[in-house]
């Protein structure tokens, strides 16, 4: 089972995780991703690539589908504005060993920090400014190639 | 060819989507930036350095120096920064 | 914040998952362990050893918080009779960042795995078997040392 | 000295702990191991085999040829599979 969604909606983890769990696989692993309120940031906006952004997505959760015989890959990411604390992305796989599910969760974030069409806005206060791209983050998603 | 630009390509041009027909002698993604610039003082200082620029083609990534083709819509945006 | 607890009562992940997300991370990683009802099982009963158990949870906590400056280890262990589809143990982490998150995560379901004095029995119907020891278990475990 | 037994071996020896007070010569927990296996059938069966043993002595695991010191708690059962 892969499930992509896009949403301006909070993340409801109870809901995600419980639905994953029905696919019958021994382990479930997962990364919360939440706005963090250091350096000020009174408010974090998500823009996005309507179309492309859900394309990228189902395509790395079938690439971790087929490369750890996964028995189910979701991601869930918000856009729009929202707070410190509140939970930007979701990325959950679950497959029979623990070994596979955690390995994938990690693949998946990593990769969807570099390829899915998502730009970050800080706000402080007033003042609103575009979040730059990591070198680290290149260096985490690159790991996974080959 | 419909464009779309994000985050501060977008804000900085002022439109977030255009319609446009650039002439028969650009053929890549660098060749429709370098036109576009001369289109305003917003795409001018947007598109300014190509170091800070990323690029799709008909919802696909494309390196900045690849073939247009017949392409039906380019995105111009910053490198992105999700997750 | 650590949190360690051995109990019989079902495992609630969103109210874990909500209570680490407090600690102002910016990533949290968790691993849940399920009950697998292949092979005929219809009744998975955990023993343990009170007393070392949590002690042993609470220094792979307290190592895993150190290694990798951690803001919150939770270690959420069922034990007695559950079904298959069940939760039997919840591992989270939470980090500034992502890759801390997961690596401590893995870390603590490895070695829980091999230093926690928990043991299984699976039942089929009537017959009971306790289950054995996995040398893929040591090796995942093997991974951390050094 | 009490003994902890868990899992099979608690089942097999049909007790999940005893008070034991082994002689002088009993040092390490193999010699302990060693010296319940005459205590009855259930302990003989269930202690046949050191490859299948770990053990704990005050809820610390240790080798089995480790020195029992003045332990006050042993406990004797097959390897954990928790998780």
């Amino acid at each position: 089972m892969i499930r992509v969604s896009v949403d301006s909606a909070p993340i409801d983890v109870g809901v995600e995780l419980a639905g994953i769990e029905e696919s019958g696989a021994g382990g479930i692993a997962s990364f919360i991703g939440v706005v963090r309120g250091d350096g000020g940031v009174t408010c974090l906006e998500l823009e996005h690539y309507p179309g492309m952004t859900e394309a990228v997505l189902c395509d790395l959760a079938e690439q971790a589908m087929t490369r750890w015989a996964l028995m189910s890959a979701v991601i869930v990411h918000r856009v729009g504005p929202m707070e410190p604390g509140e939970r930007i992305v979701l990325v959950a796989t679950a497959a029979a060993h623990r070994g596979a599910a955690l390995e994938a969760c990690a693949f998946l974030i990593d990769r969807l920090k570099t390829e899915a069409p998502f730009w970050k806005r800080e706000q402080r206060g007033e003042r609103a400014t575009w979040v730059d791209a990591r070198e680290s983050d290149a260096e985490a998603a690159n790991r996974w190639t080959g | 060819m419909r464009l779309l630009y994000f985050a501060w390509v977008r804000e900085t041009i002022g439109v977030g989507e255009e319609d446009v027909q650039p002439p028969e002698a650009v053929r890549t993604v660098s060749d429709l930036i370098d036109w576009l610039r001369g289109q305003s003082e917003g795409h001018a200082l947007a598109l300014v350095d190509f170091k800070r620029l990323r690029a799709a083609v008909d919802q696909k990534f494309v390196p900045l120096d690849s073939d247009l083709g017949p392409a039906r819509e380019v995105a111009i945006f910053p490198p992105v920064t999700g997750g």
